[in-house]
């Protein structure tokens, strides 16, 4: 099972990850972080594949892939 | 009359466009002004801020080492600022965003705004600055209607041709100033 | 009647004053916190009929300032305090070769890249020459939005009538900082035409414009020429702007943003009883030495306010000459000092003087 | 199992960059490229002046902080001092195009042992969104309030295709972050260009088509779309020496 | 009838150049083309730090003085105040492709309207004899005195090669005085470079390459023939965007 | 036994001194009159195992100074005026980053393109700073091709020791000049490790190079660093030469060429029975102050001779503080003032005092 | 008739008119001009085509080509 | 002894290369010398001169506005330095490039060599510097044969690897000698 774990308080919320996510994970939280910004969660962690794409064009290095 | 303010928050809240407002305002009204931003990388994520005067006769130092009025729209900007504030100052505080607002144990009028809930109620989660504007402008008053009128026009008509967010933004005001006038 | 007021940023207001001056030909670099100047340029420029260029480097831009300046032209350009010192060797052609031109430095902390908050740390450099060989800048030391508005229009006519380089010498308070400005219209005075630009040869015989002279002795002559000007400057241009009331205890001196400080610093220390005054330079090259001169024999103290490690006091020192003790007081680096402060170390002084 | 992490050779330091700046990638991909060749110690890089600025703060290895536009220079100084370390620049395109010009092509001619990581984001992102030599034609700057025009401000700047004339560098190549693609295609070039140094005491530099969604005003998904669909037209991705 | 004689727009004065020095040559073919295009009223030059420095000296047209490496921006900033003026400049090797590298570049990929000499005689003459960035391997200078070394010194810069990869310029040509063959090919092509400035409002470049016997330490006629032999196999003659 | 004499110019007597004082890297860019230095260094850098490079100009050479020396090594660049002043952005990031290195100033006349012959005209820049930011060179002048040498020599170790650039200020004369030097061996001193520099993080944490203080706080605190060493070098740095008779009526002061020609003109004096003194500042900065300040207050006069407008008057004047006239005599451009000449103008000044 | 007028003044004897000349009629001259320099001389001007080689290489612009 | 020179010529004749020499042989002597030469494009087909101070005590000014001695190789020289010239001091011309020596008002021993005839007289068109030295050292002496050997020696084997040229300098020298001690 594949997991990604994403840093929220390095997380800027650019929406990159989301954008290339094949399966289209992502969400912005509402609740901002100490930055200001409002960072992004996924909340279906099953339907990811692992690929690591997120964490490839994560300009902010926020994500973590795990793959178990 | 002369006041000299801190306006402070994160880089996308708007706190230098609520300066210039005020400074525009308080130049349409006859007054003395002056604005000055922090500027620079710092901005970028970080905390941004900007010093307005607004005097009846003439200023001297623009640059505010003790201001009368402080406006913050974020943590690190109170504690950055509140321990400048001069005794018998007021602390306008976006208390949508600063979860602690400390004890004061110094003379000085605290007022605190949901100004983000109250933005995001208005559905115009941008005019957060608008509504800590207005409670401002409640509180200390001292502007008149057509010098804020007149600003809201330079602002969204000639600066960025959206005439169309001049009501909302005058609402958030509005809003911002009967939460003044009802003590908060 | 009052005049219109916009509220403008320093930056804008000294791009404005150039224009409205005049000046249609602007060659800079970006570098903050002058960065509106040349913005303001590139939206206005093409629209007053000039010429606006993104030079390649701070070195591009003043050239191409020696450039257009031998052509004729009133031209400017504007930086903040490494691009200034990228631009002494340009500086120092343009007065060898006796080409009008404006150039602002909207300083910043230094040395090195240093940081880009406001600071008064190139007084030296404007004043001294930072470049090499004997030569002066006329040095404007605005201190208000209004003031880089208008002593940027005066620059271009000095630099007309002296055929020599004039600085803005601003920081980066005074450029980013807004106030309401109004603009009277320019009145150009009547100068003698450029008979000396490089126009073409049309009608007369050729001109040159160079600063190279190989026999010492025709260089030394050129170097009394312009040296001859810098006294015509002493003589005739010297700006200052003073408060000092009879029997001053404490006479602060102070340019630019400082002296907006040390305005309320006096009021302050008057409201305690002291009598303090107050002496901005507006003119850094000329400096108001004389008048210096005059007040230090009866002034009981002069304390030197200023955003660096201390600068322009040696020049007061050297108007002072002893006759009474000169303080220093300087926060650098961006700090900005508060009026607090200043008027702790004032008095300091003044109990040192009561004893 | 970690698939992806974040190299430790990347200090805990949250980046100054803005929301979606690919700069955060190539510093990445750097210290990922770093870290697989085991050459940290004995690494030291050259900072550029321009939005990177501050990338000491974020890579721990040795760095020195460079003039605006002379990092070329000061890697010399210190390649010449230190011949058996890597040195590097990294740069943007108005440090190394614009006032860095002279430096740029000289360093190349000389064939200085360096590797040259340039950041073509078309325009000054740290002074807030100035026109760069690269910006393209009709893009509208801060100084290119009507759009770049060929006939007042010239053409953009091919650095790659004009310093591949030079007989000084060993390998010249245009990369670009705009697309997951992309990215894993530059990181495999930016290894090479370490390598021509270190295995051939070779010049090499690598231009990495990078966004500045500030001061494109763009989404960050948007810009980088934009260096895939618009940019690369001007500035083809390919080994232009090698 | 005469059939050569000493150009009127020449002054009177005898050059400072050394001996059998092709700057001379040079000159003199600037000042016929001037003359015969009647342009000499409407005419600006810009002289560099270099052995042409006192230029003004010679050619009876307005001329500045830019500083060392700078004649382009100078030329930039005479040109954009009289549109309708003749600007060029006349530069050395070190002038325009060592320390004006950037202004070369730049003013090049603007396309600025201007005419740009380029006196290409692989050293510093005015200074005494230092590699230039034209220096050929091997060559022997006052600075290279064990010969020009690439793996040292780096490798010669090819100016008209490397510009000719910018959109900018319209007319970037190389030309020799070696010979009289050459010479009178230098006077067409040069022609040229001021035609299109004056008729396509465009930049053009003519690179020339000329002698420094003095410090070759050669005899003038030893010099022109090292031209023809030595130098073209580095720098062919040609044009190379038109 | 007499060490053993070589017979030099200036020039190589400084590159020569600067190769036996361990410096291994050295780049130059070509300028008149200091080509000796590049040309010697080419010949005898590869012999002693380091590298010259000429760079592709003086901003390049600045650079790689300053890139050579963060990676800790003994460095040196030369120029002459115009070079010079476009090195000062480039000094200004040295002492910002506190760098040591040495650069030479084999001064010309200015301003401009100006003329090659000898002058000393840039003192302002080298001692007042020509680059931006509060900022200071230890500025070392010599004035014999002996000095040329040794000073450089002395320059290596106090660039180290104080982490700062050394400026050695010569003119054309002194760097074209031949006459007799000795080498004796150089000892380099007990010097700290450069455990700052960067070299690879092997084997500790990692070193930056670097000048950026973004926090104004952070950039004062590091002027205030600054600041201290350059007090510390007033205290311990201070190097003059003089001959001052008691009851000396006229001190004449002046460095480096004119310190020269000054000692004849004060044997002259003398031997038309005038008590006249000569004082010689070694270190331009830190300036010999305190000591002028001292011979001030009892002097009757004091005659400042340069080759340039006046410059280091100022100086003189800020110690002297009015205690005693300061009067100046220059000659520019190249033109090298005679002895006769001065002669003549201390007399002028020597018959005011005996009125 | 061809010719060609050599200014002794502005020549500074560097040869480049005689090593050109396709009829090789230059010599150098015995006396120096005021600059120090020997300028070169025709001796058999009536030999000279006229072809103006001579001026056109002669670095100084020396000569004047005549054809008469 | 102090002796003070101006030596001066074209740029073509060597009048550097002999001032040096005297400088060396100076210093060999074991008197303190300096050697300053014009410098800069000047020099090229104008003149050249340096400035040449020997003597028993040490050197103040080096830079030399009165010239015990002046040698001048041509006549712009002669013209421009001959004024300068102190009373009483040596003038060495040489008569071959210099047609009209003047008539002299004041106390100076003026000396003509005809020094290119003699060089080239000696096939050694290039040692004119040479015979004028020769003459300058007849006339003042002071430098022992065994500091012009040596110099000799600098000068073509070390700086220039000719030893083969020593014979005919050393020849020039001679020459130049016995017309001074002539009386030329
Ligand atoms: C001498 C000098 N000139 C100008 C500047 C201001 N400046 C800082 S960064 C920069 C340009 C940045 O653009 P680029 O190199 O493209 O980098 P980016 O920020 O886009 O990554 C400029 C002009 C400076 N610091 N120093
Ligand atoms: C800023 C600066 N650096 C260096 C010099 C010294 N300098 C004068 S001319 C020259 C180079 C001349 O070489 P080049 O441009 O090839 O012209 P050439 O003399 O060969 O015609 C140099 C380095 C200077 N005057 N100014
Ligand atoms: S690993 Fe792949 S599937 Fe999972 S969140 Fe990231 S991009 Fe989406
Ligand atoms: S790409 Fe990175 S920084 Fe951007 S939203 Fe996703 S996790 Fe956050
Ligand atoms: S300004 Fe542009 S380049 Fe700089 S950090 Fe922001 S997005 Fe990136
Ligand atoms: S030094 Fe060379 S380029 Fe200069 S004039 Fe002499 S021969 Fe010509
Ligand atoms: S014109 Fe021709 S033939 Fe006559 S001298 Fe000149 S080169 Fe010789
Ligand atoms: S080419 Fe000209 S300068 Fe040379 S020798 Fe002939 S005439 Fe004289
Ligand atoms: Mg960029
Ligand atoms: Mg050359």
């Amino acid at each position: 099972m594949a997991e990604v774990i994403i840093d929220r308080e390095r997380c800027k919320g650019c929406l990159l990850c989301a954008s290339f996510c094949p399966k289209q994970l992502f969400t912005l939280s509402d609740k901002f972080n100490s930055s200001g910004y409002y960072p992004v969660e996924i909340k279906e962690m099953e339907k990811c594949s692992g690929c690591a794409v997120c964490a490839t064009v994560c300009p902010d290095v926020a994500i973590t892939a795990v793959d178990r | 009359m002369k006041d000299r303010l801190i306006i402070s928050g994160f880089g996308g809240q708007g706190v230098m466009l609520l300066g210039q407002f005020l400074a525009y305002a308080g130049m349409l009204d006859g007054r003395r002004v002056s604005w000055i931003p922090s500027y620079g990388p710092e901005m970028r994520g970080g905390t941004a801020y900007c010093s307005v005067t607004i005097s009846d006769t003439s200023i001297a130092s623009p640059v505010i080492s003790r201001p009368d009025t402080l406006i913050v729209m974020n943590s690190p900007s109170l504690d950055r600022f509140l321990p400048a504030v001069r005794r018998y100052g007021i602390v306008v505080a976006n208390s949508s965003m600063i979860e602690h607002i400390p004890e004061l144990d110094r003379d000085i009028h605290l007022v605190s705004v949901p100004a983000q809930s109250i933005a995001e109620e208005l559905k115009a989660p941008k005019a957060s600055n608008m509504v800590m504007l207005g409670c401002y402008l409640g509180i200390r008053g001292g502007l008149s209607e057509k010098a804020v009128e007149a600003a809201l026009q330079k602002a969204f008509v000639d600066a960025v041709k959206r005439p169309d967010l001049i009501p909302i933004n005058r609402a958030a005001i509005e809003r911002g100033r009967e939460l003044a006038l009802a003590g908060n | 009647m009052k005049k219109k007021q916009v509220l403008m940023k320093g930056n804008e207001a000294m791009a404005e004053g150039a224009i409205m001056a005049g000046c249609r030909y602007f060659f800079g670099y970006p570098i903050t916190p002058q960065n509106e100047v040349p913005a303001h340029m590139a939206v206005s420029m093409p629209r007053a009929g000039g010429v606006f260029i993104q030079a390649e480097s701070e070195l591009a831009a003043i050239n191409m300032v020696y450039g257009a300046a031998g052509a004729g032209a009133r031209v400017m350009t504007s930086s903040s305090s490494p691009g200034i010192s990228l631009k002494q060797e340009g500086i120092s052609y343009l007065v060898g070769a006796e080409l009008p031109c404006v150039i602002a430095n909207i300083m910043r902390g230094g040395p090195g890249l240093g940081g880009i908050q406001p600071s008064q740390s190139d007084y030296y450099q404007a004043v001294k020459g930072g470049g090499h060989g004997d030569y002066r800048l006329i040095v404007l030391a605005p201190n208000s939005v209004q003031e880089m508005a208008d002593l940027t229009m005066l620059a271009f006519d000095l630099a007309d009538i002296y055929r020599n380089p004039v600085m803005i010498l601003g920081d980066g308070n005074l450029g980013q900082m807004m106030e309401p400005v109004s603009f009277c219209k320019f009145r150009k005075r009547k100068l003698p035409p450029k008979d000396w630009a490089t126009t073409g040869t049309a009608g007369r015989s050729r001109n040159i414009v160079k600063s190279l002279y190989l026999i010492p002795e025709q260089l030394e002559a050129h170097n009394r020429k312009l040296y001859r000007k810098f006294q015509t400057m002493k003589r005739c241009e010297v700006r200052f702007e003073e408060d000092i009331p009879e029997g001053c205890e404490l006479l602060l001196t102070a340019f630019g943003t400082t002296a907006r400080i040390c305005r309320d610093v006096v009021d302050k220390l008057r409201q305690r009883g002291h009598k303090a005054g107050l002496f901005r330079p507006i003119t850094l090259f000329p400096f108001p030495e004389e008048r210096i001169k005059e007040v230090s024999s009866w002034v009981k103290a002069v304390m030197t306010v200023e955003m660096n490690m201390g600068q322009m006091v040696d020049d007061v020192r050297l108007a002072v000459e002893g006759r009474c003790p000169v303080h220093f007081y300087g926060r650098t680096g961006g700090v900005v000092p508060s009026v607090e402060e200043i008027v702790h170390e004032a008095g300091k002084i003044l109990r040192g003087i009561k004893k | 199992m970690r698939v992806f992490e974040r190299p430790k050779m990347l200090k805990d330091k949250v980046f100054h960059y803005c929301p979606g700046c690919t700069h955060g990638i190539v510093h990445r991909l750097v210290a990922e490229i770093i870290e697989e060749m085991e050459i940290r110690e004995r690494t030291v890089g050259v900072c550029p002046v321009g939005c990177a600025v501050l990338a000491y703060d974020y890579l721990d290895i040795d760095m020195q902080e460079a003039s605006h536009g002379r990092a070329p220079a000061v890697a010399t100084g210190i390649k010449r001092v230190l011949p058996d370390r890597v040195v590097f620049t990294y740069q943007g395109d108005g440090d190394l195009a614009a006032i860095g010009m002279t430096e740029t092509v000289h360093t190349a001619a000389r064939g200085e042992p360096l590797t040259v990581i340039f950041i073509n984001n078309a325009i000054y992102g740290m002074t807030n969104g100035q026109m760069a030599p690269t910006t393209l034609l009709g893009q509208r700057t801060q100084t290119t309030p009507y759009g770049r025009n060929a006939a007042k401000e010239g053409y953009p700047i091919k650095v790659c295709e004009m310093l591949a004339t030079l007989d000084g560098p060993s390998y010249i190549a245009r990369v670009s972050v705009g697309s997951y693609k992309s990215i894993l295609n530059a990181r495999k070039v930016l290894r090479e260009a370490f390598r021509r140094q270190i295995e051939e005491n070779a010049y090499a530099l690598v231009e990495v088509l990078s966004t500045c969604p500030t001061n494109w005003s763009m989404k960050p998904r948007d810009a980088m779309d934009w260096i895939e669909n618009e940019m690369q037209e001007t500035f083809p991705v390919g080994i232009f020496k090698e």
